[in-house]
Order: C-alpha cells, then structure tokens, then sequence
C-alpha cells in the first residue's frame, strides 16, 4: 500500500528533516510512528499526502509514485487518504459541521448523504453537542476530535493521524484509538504518530521509532521505547 | 452560492471595507464618466453654436428670400436658418460700434446686405455646408470665423481624444484597485485555501466561491456607487441648470443610464476577476 | 523601525498589492490636482485676455499720449497697455469688414478714436479698472465686452468651486481608499495583534510598528506616483505644447513640486492615518 | 496569590464552561488541573490572565480583583503572568528567537539583556538550534517549546501552562516537567493544566480535577485519576 525508498527531506530553509528512509507498509496495517520531538514524523506523513515532496526518493502510494505526480491529480490522492492534521488545521469560519461535511462536499458527495454521514461523524467523535461552534469556540481537545471527525467522514483507503491525542484526556485518548482499530479492521490503513507511551504499550501494534530523521527501529507488536 | 454568502457574512469588517473601497472607485469612475459626457456636450453645443453667415443679394424680394430659405434649410448639417434684414443688421451694427465713431456722421446709407445665419449641426460640417450654400443662387458671400473654428476643431478633437485615453486609464486604475483589493481579501484567507486544498478540494471546487463572493462584493460596490453617483449626480445638475441655465448639463436618462449599467457591469466584471486571479494567484503557488 | 521594515518585507505580496492600491489611488490623485491646476491656468489666461479698450480724445499730441499711457499704466490690475493708433485701428476695421460692405464708399474719413488697449489681470479687477479709466483726463470712453465678462466670470467662479469641491471630494476618496488599504492589511493581522496583547504589549507598543508601517506603505506609494506623475506629464504636457501651442500648459516647476509633494504629504498622512484607525479599532474591539 | 470566588462563566453563544468555582492558590505552590476535554481548564486559565472576564464571581490575583480591572492594566498584570498557550500563540511572521524577545521587548527590557535572557530561555528548552526558523517552520513538539521559552523568560511570579507537554515525547515532558519545578522552586507559582497521567502521578503535587466546569476533587500529592 505505501512503500518509500531511498527517501530524504531537506526543508528550503536547510534544515534536513529525513535521510535514508526506506519503509514498506502493507494495506490494512496498522502503524505507530514515535520518536523524539523534531525526529520527522509529521515531514513522513506530509510525503504522503503530497503536502511536502521529497529531496530524493520516490514516496509509492497504491502503486502510484506521488513524488512525480501532477499537480491537478493532487486532489484525488488526498481523498483517498483521510488526516489528523497535528495542527488540526480547521477552516476558521466554518463551523465543526461545515468542516466535517466539506471535505465530503469537495468529493461531489450527494446532499443528501452528506449530512447523514457528517452527523454519524461526529458522534463518533463525541462532538454532535459543539456541531454548530467555530473551531476558535473550541477547547483543544474539542478541536483534535473535530479534525478526527473529518479525518474519518469519507471512510479513506488510507488513514494518517497525526498526535491525535495529545489535547485529550486518557479516556477519551483511549476511547479515540479503540475507534481507530475499529476503523483499521474495517480495511483502513492507518498510520499513527503519537508520543502517548500507554497507548502505544497497549494496543501492541508494529511500532516505528524514528530519531534524527532516521528509522531506528521497525518492531511487529512492539512498545513505545525500545530500552525499556 | 450559499457558501459565498455565508463567507461573505462571517468575514465581516473586511468585507465591508473592501465593498467600501470599490464603491469609491467606481464612484469615482462614474463621476468622471458624467464629466466627460457633460464636457463632450457642452463642446458639442459650443461648436453647434458657431454658425455660418450668408450674405445674399441686396435687392431680393420677400417671395425670393422665402425660396432662399428652404434651400439653405435643406443643406446637410444645417439645424436652423435665422435671417436677419438688412436694417435689423444695420441698427445691431451702429449700436455696437456708437461709442467708437457716429456712423451716421459718415454713412448715408445702409451699406449692409441681409443675412441667413446658419446654425450647423457639428463643427465637421461647417466647411461643407459653407461651401455648398456658396453655390446657392443669389448668395454675394459666405463668412465663417475661419480660425477660430480651426481652433476650436482642435481643441474639441483634444478633448475628445484626451477624454477617451482618460476613460480608459481610469478603468484600467479602477480595475486595478478593484481586483488588488479582492486580492487582498483573499490573501488574508491563505491558510483557509491551504486547508481547502489539504482536504483534497480541486483548484475549481475552492476558485468557486470566492469568485462569487467577488462577484457579490464587485455587485455591491457597484450598486453603492451607482446610488451615490445618482443622487449626488441630480442634485448638482439641478443645481447647475439653476445657477447657470445657459450650460447644457446632460438630464437625458438614457444616457444616464447607460452610465450606471456601465459601472455596475465593471463592478461586477471586476468583482469576478478579482475572485479569480487572487485565487488562481494562491493556488498557483504550491 | 526596523521591526516595522522587517514586517513590511515578510508580508511580501500583500504589502506589495497595498502599495499599488495606494499608487494608483494617489495619481489619479495628482492627476486631477494638475488638471485643475492646467484648468486654472486655461481660465485665468483667457480671462487676462479680455481687455479692456480706453478711447481716448481724437487730438492729443504724441507727448500727451505718452503722458497718457504712464497713467493707466499705474492703475490697479492693469497688466500690459498696448497703443492702437487710429490708422491701424482703422484699416483693421476695414479689413474685417471689408466682405459685407465697402467702407470706403461712403466713409471719407478715420472716424475711429486712438485707443489703449488694456489687459487686466483678473476678471473681478476689470470693472473696477474700466470705471478708473474712464475718470482718467482725456478719456472719452471705456468699453469692455460686459455680458460676456459676465457669463465668463459665473463659470470661472463655478469652476473653480466646482474644482476645489471636486479636490476636496477626491481627497476624501483618495484618504478613504488608502486608509482602508492599509486597515485590510492590518486587519488580515488581527490574530497577530491578539497575540501581541496577551504577551503583555501595551496598545502604544502594538501601535507603534504597524503606524511605521503604514507610513512606509504611504510613503512608498506616494514616492511611485510622484514618478508616475511627473513622467507622463512632462510627456503629455510637451506633447500638447508642440500639437497645441495655444493652449496655456503649466510647466512651473515649482506649481509642480508644490503638486507632487502635497502628494507625497498626503500619502505619508494617510499611510499614518491608516495604520493608526486600523490598529486602533483592533485594540477597542477587546 | 490567586483567588476564585463564585466563579461562573457563560460564553456569548450560550455554552456554560464553569459553574460554581471556589479556588485558593499560595504564593508558589504548584498545582495540576486535570479533567477532561472541555472540562473548563483552558476557560480558567484565560480568567486568570484576564482573557476572558468571569460572568460572575471575582477573580484575585495579587490582592486585586482582576475581573474589573481597567483596560490600560491589562497589559501590566499579564507581564507578571507567563502563559504557555494550549495553541502555542506564537507570532507567525517572527522567528522563534524574535517571538521570545518580543516578551522581554514589550516590558521596556533594556537591549542589552534581552539578547542574554532570550538565549538563556532558548537554552532551557534546548531550542537553540531552531533559533532562526519561522513558527510554520517547526514540528509541533518545537512550537511547544518555544512556547515554554517565551513564557520563561521574563521570569513572572505566575506561570500558567496549558497543556505544555501535548506534542513532546515522554522524555521530553519529564525535561520539561522538571525544569518548571525549578522554576516553581524559584518562587513561582505554578499551574499546569495536563492529560499526562504520568506526569501527574509522577510530580506528586496538589491536583485540582475538574469536570464539566466544576471542580470535583482538589488534592495535596494527587495523582491523576481520582477512582485508581
Ligand atoms: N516547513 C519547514 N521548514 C523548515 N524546517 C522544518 C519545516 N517543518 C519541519 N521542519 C524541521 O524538520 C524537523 C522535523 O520536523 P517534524 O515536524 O517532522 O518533526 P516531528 O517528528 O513531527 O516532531 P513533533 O513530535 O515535535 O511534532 C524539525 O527539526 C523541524 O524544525
Ligand atoms: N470562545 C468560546 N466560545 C464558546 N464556547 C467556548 C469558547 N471557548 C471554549 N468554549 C467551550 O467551553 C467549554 C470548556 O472549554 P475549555 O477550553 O475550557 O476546555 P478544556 O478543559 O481546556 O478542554 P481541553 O482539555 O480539550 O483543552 C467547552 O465545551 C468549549 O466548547
Ligand atoms: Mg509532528
Ligand atoms: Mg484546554
């Protein structure tokens, strides 16, 4: 499903993000990715949403090279892959609803559809009380599990979270990942970046440890710090 | 649509402000579109009024200046035929000339030939018709104030040209406010694009809305200024047809009208192109 | 200072967009003080050429005439004094006349008085001047062409009202657009600004950068039109020059300087203005 | 040093974040407040820094009531407050380095220091490195930090954090972690508003437990969850 070779990232300013990377992630896996601050977690998950492109390397997304791809493809790629931004990256003037339900409305989603899969959205997420507040009317959690809900809304082949619980409680961060494995089951792949130990620890799935832009560890079942 | 007006609603102060700064240039686009319309026909009236003077024979009777007459009226360009007698002449003549020399003193009699005073339609006409009532039969001469038309030509073909390029350097000036302005409403929406496009909105699904709410604001700013230009617009002409009822300010509502749909359709066309390049502009960008 | 010049180059294409807004607002600006300013001009010199014509006794020797001449010369608004000798006087009368009769028929005599031809400096100093004149000894009469003294006068007088208003109202278009220029920009900032608040900036300290700021974007912009200005008019006035000789073009340099630098003034106030009531009205809002 | 009396708090749009808040902080104690998300703990920070203004109830931070204070005394009473914001707030069209200085500028801070004291605080966060780059330019983990840095550097005699450890690694928040406990030492008072269960039992510091805009524990050497 995803493959990177030979990747590298440098930032325009300098800073290089990623070196050497080689990764294969086969469908329906699921894959935490940890490591320190500033490792490179969210530059990986941008190269596959095209949001960034390598400095060399090709990044394959279902068999597609997107390092290559053009720009008007662009659009089509990023609906089939749904992301928890870390950032949460809300449009400002919409509400949570208006948020969830644009990223179906840019698939050409029928309207009637759009509101009932929009709704069940946000009941996953615990968010149909806050449907009609703007994201600046939202507690940091609130603001994370909005950006799940839309994340989650067209049900995408490809799944990208990024920190998604680093503004929630433990319940809830937990409750959040049981979703995501429930998601994942129902034939999702899904990448988490987290630095949340107990969640990693427990749910006992592979784990990707990255230091300095570099893989130093790809474990099946594994934990999130590989000296303890 | 709906999309466009919310946005449009929910941005608020600066939607405001950019309505403001189109409807100010568009008003002023306007105004001076009036202006040039009123300089362009006081011009015209100016030269309509230089007229040409046909002396005809001294000794015609009253049927025969009557016969003279309808040709001179049938001339092309000529909109109205004035005759004036002899005396009449004579006695306008003496009157204005009595406090440099008695005429009386030294003229016995009326030396003067009658007149047909000729009112031609534009000043490109004037040469012509005074050649053509040249050929007039029983026409002594045919005067016109050669240079001064010549000038006056000039002038006129000046204003004309200078009013035109003026037209379309303000257009262009307002275009460019205009559509900067739109832009720089949707420059502030830059991370809203960027998050647009993160979702997997296609470049035409985000343009959309924003051109129509360019097209909205473009429509509103146009609307403002064709209510300010309107009613500010009749009461000066009001005004001015009372204080100086010899300047012919245009009241035609045609006209008028032509004017307003002129700067509601710029405001609207702008509007859409302002929507349009700054998005194009943003989305171009990555 | 320098916080301010590092903000104006970060914001990149939008300081850009509101520098040209800016531009273009104050040449169209400039464009209009310096067409007032030729208008004036076009009017003042045909309102100096009416002049006032001083008939003066028919049999005065050359030295009384000289005698003569110095009087009027001192009075107030006289400007230049030209003798038209009745000989001259007589064969242009003559010659003007001569297509509608044969003077010579029947006048024996020059019944033309010699004549002082006045120019007046300005249309209100005429009556005035004429009614000196005519107090003067030796002087038979003083004319002057008085309806059409009066008719000029009305329009000179609305024009230059309808100019000064129309400056005024241009300027407060000009200030409008510029100022909500620069309050977009600002406002685009909004979360900056509330930003800086939380840290603990004081309104005067928030203020302080985005008022420089402005000031450097009324500068700027000020500083292109200036350019814009004095290129195309230096272009367009030698062009009129040598196609219209006639027409009074201002080429002062100093009436210009004084032109580009109240543009300048403007848009440096404006700039200050701008980023002043924008800031401001963020700061009030919480 | 801090008071809440009869704290309730409404938002504009009819949302009800706190009810019935009573709450004594010394002079440098150290508190945790834990709860859910959109538990109030973010809407009592921001009554503290006089962000938002209770709805009713008196706020009393340094002997004056805060909820009336006068406009122009705003910006002085939040010099003695170094915030660490849920969201980061740091200015975007300045580099971290700037973003820190900015903090010391606006407090009149002679030239020559506030280049040592930005530098100083950079350091504690080991955020050197990134000195130059622009917000947009850093990994969540590292817009935390500046974050921290900013609210450090001008040593305030309260210090609010916000969520500070949401995108850093476990190793990282215990670095951090310790860090504000030396500050706290310093004479200041603290608190941090966290969902690091670990942190929290780790610290053994009085927590305050909140839940939908109610406190419901308030406890010397708690630990994070109340029934474990
Ligand atoms: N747009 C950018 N320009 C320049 N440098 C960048 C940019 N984005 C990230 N970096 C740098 O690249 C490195 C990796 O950043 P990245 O965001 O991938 O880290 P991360 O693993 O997600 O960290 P965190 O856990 O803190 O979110 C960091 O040192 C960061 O400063
Ligand atoms: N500006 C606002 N306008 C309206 N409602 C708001 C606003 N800010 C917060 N709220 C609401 O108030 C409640 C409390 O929010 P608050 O941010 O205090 O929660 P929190 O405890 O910080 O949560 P989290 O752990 O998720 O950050 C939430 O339900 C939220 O939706
Ligand atoms: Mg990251
Ligand atoms: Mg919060």
């Amino acid at each position: 499903m995803i493959e990177l070779r030979n990747i590298s990232k440098n930032y325009p300013n300098g800073v290089g993000a990623l070196y050497d990377i080689n990764l294969h992630i086969g469908k329906e896996e699921f894959v935490f990715i940890v490591g320190p601050s500033g490792a490179g977690k969210t530059t990986l998950m941008k190269l596959l949403y095209r949001d960034e492109v390598p400095t060399t390397g090709s990044v394959i997304v279902d068999k597609i090279n997107i390092a290559g791809l053009e720009q008007q493809q662009v659009p089509y790629l990023r609906r089939n892959i749904g992301v928890v931004f870390q950032d949460y990256k809300l449009l400002p003037r919409k509400t949570v609803y208006e948020n969830v339900a644009f990223a179906l409305q840019v698939t050409g989603c029928p309207r009637s559809q759009i509101r009932r899969k929009t709704m069940q959205a946000l009941e996953l997420v615990s968010m149909l009380r806050s449907a009609k507040q703007f994201p600046a009317q939202l507690s940091g959690g609130e603001k994370q599990r909005a950006c799940i809900a839309r994340a989650l809304v067209n049900n995408p082949p490809i799944l990208l979270a990024d920190e998604p619980t680093g503004n929630l409680d433990p319940a809830t961060s937990w409750e959040i990942l049981q979703l995501l494995d429930k998601i994942n089951k129902r034939n999702t792949t899904l990448l988490v970046a987290t630095h949340n130990k107990s969640i990693v620890d427990g749910m006992k799935k592979r784990v990707i440890a990255m230091e300095s832009g570099r893989i130093i560890r790809d474990q099946q079942l594994g934990v999130y710090s590989g000296n303890l | 649509m709906v999309e466009a007006f919310t946005s449009f609603r929910r941005s608020g102060l600066m939607s405001m402000i950019t309505v403001g700064i189109i409807t100010i240039s568009l008003t002023i686009f306007g105004f001076f579109l009036l202006l040039v319309l009123n300089t362009g026909n006081i011009i015209g009236e100016i030269s309509a009024k230089m007229d040409v003077s046909v002396y005809i024979q001294k000794n015609l009777s009253d049927s025969e200046i009557a016969a003279f007459r309808s040709q001179l009226v049938s001339l092309p360009g000529v909109e109205k035929v004035t005759f004036v007698p002899k005396n009449e002449a004579w006695r306008d003549f003496k009157e204005k000339f009595a406090a440099r020399f008695s005429l009386d003193d030294v003229v016995e009699d009326n030396p003067l030939p009658n007149t047909f005073s000729l009112e031609i339609r534009s000043t490109d006409l004037v040469e012509k018709t005074a050649r053509m009532a040249k050929q007039v039969d029983g026409v002594d001469d045919v005067r016109y104030s050669g240079s001064y038309l010549e000038n006056t030509k000039i002038l006129v073909d000046a204003m004309r040209i200078g009013g035109f390029i003026f037209v379309l350097l303000l257009t262009f000036a307002t275009l460019l406010i205009v559509v900067n302005t739109i832009r720089l409403t949707v420059l502030a929406r830059e991370t809203e694009i960027s998050i647009m496009r993160l979702v997997g909105a296609t470049n035409s699904f985000i343009r959309g809305p924003f051109i129509i709410e360019g097209i909205l604001i473009g429509v509103l700013g146009g609307a403002f200024a064709i209510l300010i230009l309107k009613f500010s617009y009749d009461a000066i002409a009001a005004r001015i047809l009372s204080a100086l009822p010899f300047l012919p300010v245009v009241v035609d509502k045609k006209q008028l009208s032509t004017i307003y749909i002129m700067v509601s359709a710029l405001g609207m066309f702008l509007g859409m192109l302002g929507g349009y390049i700054s998005v194009s502009k943003l989305l171009k960008e990555k």
